[in-house]
């Protein structure tokens, strides 16, 4: 029905388990919506079995920073599954997340997957590494990190893979060069769109040379028939999405089970497989061993830890005077 | 007496009505986007502004928002004069599909012109060999707010000249005054505040376009960043206040323009 | 000359809306009928389509309402000074200049549940934000100026003068109103609903942020074309988005078929 | 110009609001248009404007038909009943107009204004906006604008209905005075009669979309070609029994013919004023009013109510009072036929000069 | 309804429109408005309707002050110089308009439109649109409007300016009966003198936003209280040097006195015409047209030209003929004062009229 009521508001009764309906709420991050929407109806089946109780779904999509403030601004989501820690962070900053969610299994990530570049089909021209889109006349795609968190992702891959190619030089790691380098790749970037589906977006309507993007976005599009070839870069970075129940909207909700249940189903089998079926990187070891071949591993991968965790990350790239900010206004 | 007590508190209830709606549904939340603009102080907020991809951005947009709004004031008068005042096969085709930059999703007028202009497309190929790029360039953000505002002139001239008495005319006729002179001399200045009507709203309408622009505006700070993606930038990377303090700049700067036009107009006319 | 005027609004009107008309056409039917059909007919497409047309009628008649009588106070109104009415007359189009990401943002800053007035409401049972209220105030800011903007050109024009003969024939402000007033103004408002009516369609920034946007919720049409187009699932955006294109021609083909038929 | 209209017809919907139309206006001509409201006079000369479409008949300018030519290029100056004057120019602006078109160098621009500004007393009102002036200031602004570029032909709806009689007056000599000294061909819309006979070379008198005659004032109220004409110029009370008035015994040889007696073919006074006591009939007073520069008198003649005018000089009547009433002549009609009948008992020596 | 107005100031801008304006009028009374175009009139009549604020000063209806009563509450009939009809009713429905608004039954609204109708001679007419209407058909449906709810206190600004003689009368004699048979208080604005005069109980001649003079009309003209209602009123010629003309010697003791001579003041004709031959001037006639029933007569005495009528009954009179001129009375005026004086050299044995 209608509009009335407030969101996540579950239908009364719920929490008992055993009988009736149980809402859950979900807020996600875009690009999960496909292996979510095929996710939910197995966790939907198997819940029903383990306790007799419907599971009714309501699900919203956008970009995983906006998704963050929505929920921290009063969205009553139950689950929130965004694409990086920091969001999570926003989260339980806005005190809706009590319980230590990273102690949970895979660390509380859900997936995995690496920056990647896509180029048109046969690589033209012939772009091998991160190091060829600073070529002049390359025409660069990625999203913009103040709007995307996947562009930020793209950012740290570009900016860690200099650094790391500074350390590989002089054994010590170079900010100033790595930065020297995020700026030569930004120099060639055409376009830099909201979202990393929006850029994906303008890519396939024939902008640009090179798309840096989530190696899952890539291969979803190649497996609906979209002919891209998947640049792995030598240097890269691994990334991981977490998923956490918001306490404080699932106890509201009386929903506790059922969302607690929905996440760990999430780090099981059947929803790993779904995810890698769709072109993430599983983090199940056993799913991960299986679809192993699937994905090339890049010669060095290194995960944000490298680069000195999220808040690292956002002091020194992403702060009002930082790196990300200098390359922009060119200084 | 007390059908006149009963007016007297219909007006008045009319006019409280009026102005506390006005009040809370347009001045409350346009004095809370000021409020927070100034959440971490005035420095902060002279911060913010001075910030060069800010304030280029602004630029930027008030420039585009113009040229937008001056062809589209061309364009819109011309077809708000031809659709009232001609009768041709298709014209209530034409007139229904006026509004329909409106009612189509921003997504998809994006889309539409990320596949129209865009390098696959006829149009990008002819730019291309004329050796200038249109998508993701200042023309693709002047087209996209062209679109999304077009229909505001038109339907701001449209009802001014159905109610526009025919006798001016006529007697500027009757001067010797060609159907030209007539047109600018008599007709246009009577349609001159729809034509700011329009205007206006297609200015500020231009000033804060998100959907249809972003998709196409390429987005490069200093070059085609435009404010309403910097707001949203700022607003997605948790600084409201630097996304406030923008908005500021563009609603103070739409504020002087409308006061000033209203101001102009109104010692123009005498009214 | 004539001629040369019409050809002209031909070739701007088939460029600039032709074209991607056709466009969104063909992309609709790129999978035949039943991609179209799949598209309309998912359950999320229908409630989306339903909560904006709840919307529209919603916004509609609240801004039609509010909307002529601000704009007869401020053309007519003597108890309104006339600065304060030049700065009224100047904000009433800032909801226009106020990005609609921010203006959402706003609302939800104002009256999201961490607020005052919004916990209290939200106690009260009347969620605002991420709820129908919310999405309702949003799209009632974003399209403010429309009818205001196209009425008081009209008022301008036609003088005071019939109205002043009515308040001597003993006609009150309603009667005046009615009889007198609302007969002239009457394609002006028309022109400015059909404008809301499509703002209203096709508003998207202010709902996004004040919705959350939750599937077969508070999901309106345009935010469920811009999750599709996200998804890369063209046809099913296409076929909303014409749809919604639909209404909006149709309202006002519907409006030009009422005016001729008064007119013979 | 020489102006020629033939069979002109125009209808709106059903309703034929003119109707085979013919006249000409010689060159410098002034024409009065007179004639009951509604009788299509504005819609004469909309179409001589090329503002309306005729359904049939040609306008001939100089003999040239210009049924298709657009006013533009008529050279026509119009004032509309309505003023119609361009809401959005001041006063000076409005009249600058026409030159500004007619590309009149700028000077000579300003000198009109001033001169046409003095002319219709609106010196000081140049910058203001029509919302601001008065009904009259108006009528001038307009007057002024029909006429700064001097037309040929010059077409005036009731261009002084709005303004008072001294002004009214000066204007019109003025225009008369133009008119002769640029040959200027005039056709004006009026509804005041003195107006019209005063100025006009000729009056047409125009009722139900027909031209009932046309003439110089004095060939129309000497003679009026139709009852309706000889009603509607000036004053005049209608008898039906007209033979019953001495002097008229005559007219009962025609069997439904009235009488038409204006106040000026009346006499009335005391005995001591009349030399032809015979002529004269008994009557009482029954109302006498002071209408500006006379005395109207209401005299009871039997069954016969006439009304005339008394100069103020002369002694006053009392209402009540016995006079003798001497009724010059009557303009008899019937449904064939009219003509003007003397008193036949007067012995005037005088020649009939009516 | 009584009215009363007191200290009436209204400015637009800088500009002052009405001045110290006050007067009174008894119910049941007719008060003609006269006065120059632009003199504040419809200013006047705006504020008693309440259309406008004035900016100082008292409005009383019944010794009721309304200055702050809406229009809707003042039981006031308004015709509007330009009509202001309702551009989207009917003829009938802007008459029925009124009467709607006070609930009044539909068959008597339908008798009374139909009774409106007939009278203002728009039978007929009374499904068409005011654009469907000639300028005079408009101003009678306004007239009609305004009357329809017999409204307690009619103002009209100038409602038959845009209509023909007849139906002026017709319309005026019916309004003078309507008025007497329902005590109803009326204002109008004429610029029509000869209306003034006949209908009006009083005239209250407006002058650059003030009042000159209210009074009978009788009054007024017998006795202006100021130069300009002297000159305003009537037709006149002003004759700087008075003191030349014969019986008026005496005016030279008050230097700088003009006189004004009215054309009912003064007698031509030939000698054999005049008994007080003695009190004659000798005279050129330099003119002679016809003013629709009577001759205007141009003579030149002297340095004077002097403007009379004669009547058509008389010998015609030709232009450069030689004729005695007799001054009856002039109105003498100077910077501090005016009166009337009589022609001195005439004794004539009647007491003096004017
Ligand atoms: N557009 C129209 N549609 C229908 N009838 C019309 C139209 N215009 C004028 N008429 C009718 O034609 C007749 C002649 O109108 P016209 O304006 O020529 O009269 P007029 O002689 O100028 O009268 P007035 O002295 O009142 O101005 C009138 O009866 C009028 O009602
Ligand atoms: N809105 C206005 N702004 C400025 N001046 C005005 C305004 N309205 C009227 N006036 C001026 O006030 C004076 C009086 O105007 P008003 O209309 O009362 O004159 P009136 O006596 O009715 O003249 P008329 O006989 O020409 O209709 C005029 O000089 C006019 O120019
Ligand atoms: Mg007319
Ligand atoms: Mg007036
Ligand atoms: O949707 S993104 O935030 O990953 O671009």
């Amino acid at each position: 029905g209608g509009g009335n009521g407030g969101a996540g508001q579950a239908s009364p009764g719920s929490a008992g388990g055993g009988k009736g309906s149980v809402t859950l709420v979900i807020g996600a991050y875009s690009v999960a919506k496909d292996a979510l929407q095929e996710i939910m109806p197995e966790f939907r089946e198997e819940w029903k079995q383990k306790t007799g109780q419907d599971v009714k779904f309501q699900e919203s999509y956008d970009a995983s920073g906006t998704q963050a403030r929505a929920i921290a601004g009063g969205f009553e989501a139950d689950v929130a599954v965004l694409s990086m820690e920091g969001d999570i962070d926003k989260v339980e900053k806005a005190g809706l997340i009590k319980n230590d969610w990273r102690s949970g299994p895979d660390g509380g990530m859900i997936t995995r997957s690496i920056v990647v570049m896509g180029t048109r089909a046969g690589n033209p021209l012939g772009i091998r590494d991160f190091d060829d889109l600073t070529k002049p006349g390359v025409k660069v795609l990625y999203p913009n990190p103040d709007t995307s968190g996947g562009a930020q992702w793209d950012i740290n891959a570009i900016y860690g893979a200099g650094l790391k190619e500074s350390e590989d030089k002089t054994g010590a790691k170079d900010p100033a060069a790595a930065k020297t380098f995020l700026a030569a790749v930004h120099r060639n970037v055409e376009s830099m769109d909201k979202s990393g589906r929006a850029s994906m977006a303008a890519f396939e309507y024939g902008v640009g040379d090179v798309i840096v993007t989530y190696e899952n976005e890539l291969l979803a599009r190649i497996a609906q028939g979209v002919k891209y070839d998947v640049v792995t870069p030598s240097r890269t970075i691994l990334i991981e999405n977490p998923a956490a129940v918001v306490d404080v909207n699932a106890d509201k909700h009386g929903v506790r089970a059922a969302a607690d249940a929905f996440v760990a189903f999430l780090h099981g089998e059947k929803a790993q497989e779904i995810f890698a079926k769709q072109g993430f990187r599983p983090i199940a070891a056993d799913v991960a061993a299986e679809w192993q071949s699937k994905f090339p591993q890049p010669k060095e991968l290194f995960d944000i830890g490298y680069l000195g965790g999220w808040d690292e990350v956002r002091s020194t790239l992403y702060s009002s005077r930082g790196v990300w900010y200098q390359v922009q206004a060119g200084r | 007496m007390t059908n006149m007590l009963q007016n007297r508190w219909w007006s008045w209830g009319f006019r409280s009505a009026i102005l506390l709606y006005f009040i809370l549904l347009i001045v409350f939340p346009i004095i809370g986007i000021y409020g927070q603009s100034l959440t971490n102080g005035w420095a902060a907020l002279v911060d913010n502004l001075t910030e060069p991809i800010a304030w280029k951005s602004v630029l930027l947009t008030a420039k585009l928002a113009l040229f937008a709004t001056i062809i589209n004031i061309l364009i819109g008068t011309m077809a708000g004069w031809v659709l009232i005042r001609y009768r041709f096969p298709g014209r209530s085709l034409l007139n229904s599909m006026v509004d329909l930059p409106f009612a189509l999703p921003t997504a998809v007028v994006g889309l539409m012109m990320l596949l129209l202009l865009g390098p696959r497309s006829e149009v990008g190929h002819w730019a291309d060999s004329l050796g200038f790029t249109i998508l993701f360039h200042e023309p693709a953000i002047v087209v996209a707010m062209v679109f999304v505002t077009f229909p505001f002139v038109i339907r701001a001239v449209q009802p001014l000249l159905e109610e526009m008495d025919a006798s001016e005319e006529e007697a500027a006729y009757t001067l010797g005054a060609s159907r030209a002179k007539t047109f600018f001399r008599v007709i246009l200045p009577a349609m001159v505040p729809g034509i700011m009507s329009g205007a206006m709203l297609a200015f500020s309408r231009a000033l804060a376009e998100f959907g249809a622009v972003v998709l196409v505006a390429g987005n490069i700070p200093g070059r085609t960043l435009v404010a309403s993606v910097y707001i949203y930038g700022q607003i997605e990377s948790d600084n409201p206040a630097g996304a406030a303090a923008v908005s500021v700049l563009l609603l103070t700067f739409s504020f002087l323009v409308l006061w000033l036009v209203s101001y102009v107009q109104s010692r123009r006319t005498g009214r | 000359m004539k001629a040369l005027w019409i050809t002209l609004t031909f070739i701007v009107f088939a460029l600039l809306l032709g074209i991607p008309v056709v466009r969104i056409a063909g992309g609709a039917w790129d999978d035949g009928w039943s991609g179209f059909a799949a598209g309309l007919s998912r359950p999320e497409a229908v409630h989306a389509l339903m909560m904006t047309g709840l919307i529209v009628v919603i916004v509609t008649a609240v801004n039609a309402l509010f909307g002529v009588m601000l704009a007869l106070y401020l053309v007519r109104a003597k108890w309104l000074g006339t600065q304060l009415k030049r700065i009224m007359n100047s904000i009433v189009d800032l909801p226009f200049a106020v990005s609609p990401v921010i203006g959402g943002l706003m609302i939800v800053l104002l009256l999201g549940p961490d607020t005052a007035l919004g916990s209290l409401l939200n106690k009260a049972g009347v969620p605002i934000v991420y709820a129908l209220p919310g999405m309702v105030i949003a799209t009632l800011f974003v399209t403010f100026p429309l009818i205001v903007r196209e009425v008081m050109p009209v008022l301008q024009e036609i003088g005071d003068q019939q109205e002043e003969a009515a308040h001597l024939l003993g006609a009150y402000a309603w009667t005046t109103f009615w009889r007198v007033t609302w007969p002239s103004i009457r394609w002006s408002v028309v022109y400015g609903v059909v404008l809301t009516v499509a703002r209203t369609l096709g508003e998207f920034g202010a709902v996004l942020v004040v919705s959350g946007n939750i599937i077969n919720k508070t999901q309106t049409a345009t935010t469920l074309v811009y999750e599709d187009v996200e998804n890369f699932n063209l046809t099913a955006a296409n076929a909303v988005a014409l749809v919604l294109a639909a209404c909006s021609i149709g309202l006002l083909l519907f409006m030009e078929w009422a005016k001729s038929r008064k007119a013979s | 110009m020489h102006v020629e209209v033939r069979g002109l017809n125009k209808k709106f919907g059903d309703f034929q609001a003119v109707r085979d139309v013919e006249f000409a206006i010689g060159k410098g001509q002034l024409i009065g248009l007179l004639g009951p409201s509604g009788g299509g006079k504005t819609s004469i000369l909309r179409m001589l404007a090329g503002l309306e479409k005729p359904d049939s008949g040609d306008i001939l300018f100089h003999g040239r038909r210009v049924n298709d030519l657009p006013p533009q290029e008529r050279g026509i100056g119009f004032v509309f009943q309505n003023y119609a004057l361009f809401k959005h120019m001041t006063v000076a602006d409005n009249i600058a107009f026409g030159l500004q078109v007619k590309k009149w160098p700028k000077p000579k621009i300003k000198e009109r204004i001033a001169e046409l500004v003095e002319l219709t007393g609106l010196a000081g009102f140049e910058k203001r906006f029509p919302h601001q002036l008065s009904g009259g200031q108006r009528q001038r602004v307009a007057f002024a604008r029909a006429l700064a570029p001097e037309p040929q032909l010059l077409l005036l709806d009731e261009p002084f209905a709005a303004i008072d009689a001294k002004i009214r007056h000066e204007l019109r000599s003025w225009l008369r005075e133009m008119i002769d000294r640029l040959g200027i061909t005039s056709i004006f819309v009026t509804h005041d009669q003195d107006e019209a006979i005063e100025v006009a070379d000729e009056i047409m008198i125009i009722s139900k979309g027909k031209v009932e005659q046309k003439g110089t004032p004095w060939e129309i109220y000497k003679n009026p070609q139709t009852p309706f004409v000889a009603s509607f110029i000036g004053e005049s009370t209608v008898i039906e029994d007209i033979a019953s008035l001495k002097g008229f015994e005559a007219a009962a040889s025609w069997p439904g013919t009235k009488g038409l007696i204006r106040p000026e073919y009346i006499e009335v006074g005391k005995e001591n004023e009349f030399i032809l006591l015979s002529a004269t009939e008994a009557g009482r007073v029954s109302h006498v009013h002071f209408r500006g520069s006379e005395w109207l008198v209401e005299v009871q003649v039997g069954e016969i109510k006439l009304v005339t005018y008394r100069s103020l000089e002369k002694k006053v009547l009392q209402p009540g009072e016995e006079v003798r009433v001497l009724v010059h002549r009557a303009y008899l009609f019937n449904d064939n036929d009219n003509w003007v009948m003397e008193n036949k008992l007067k012995e005037d020596p005088l020649p009939v000069h009516i």
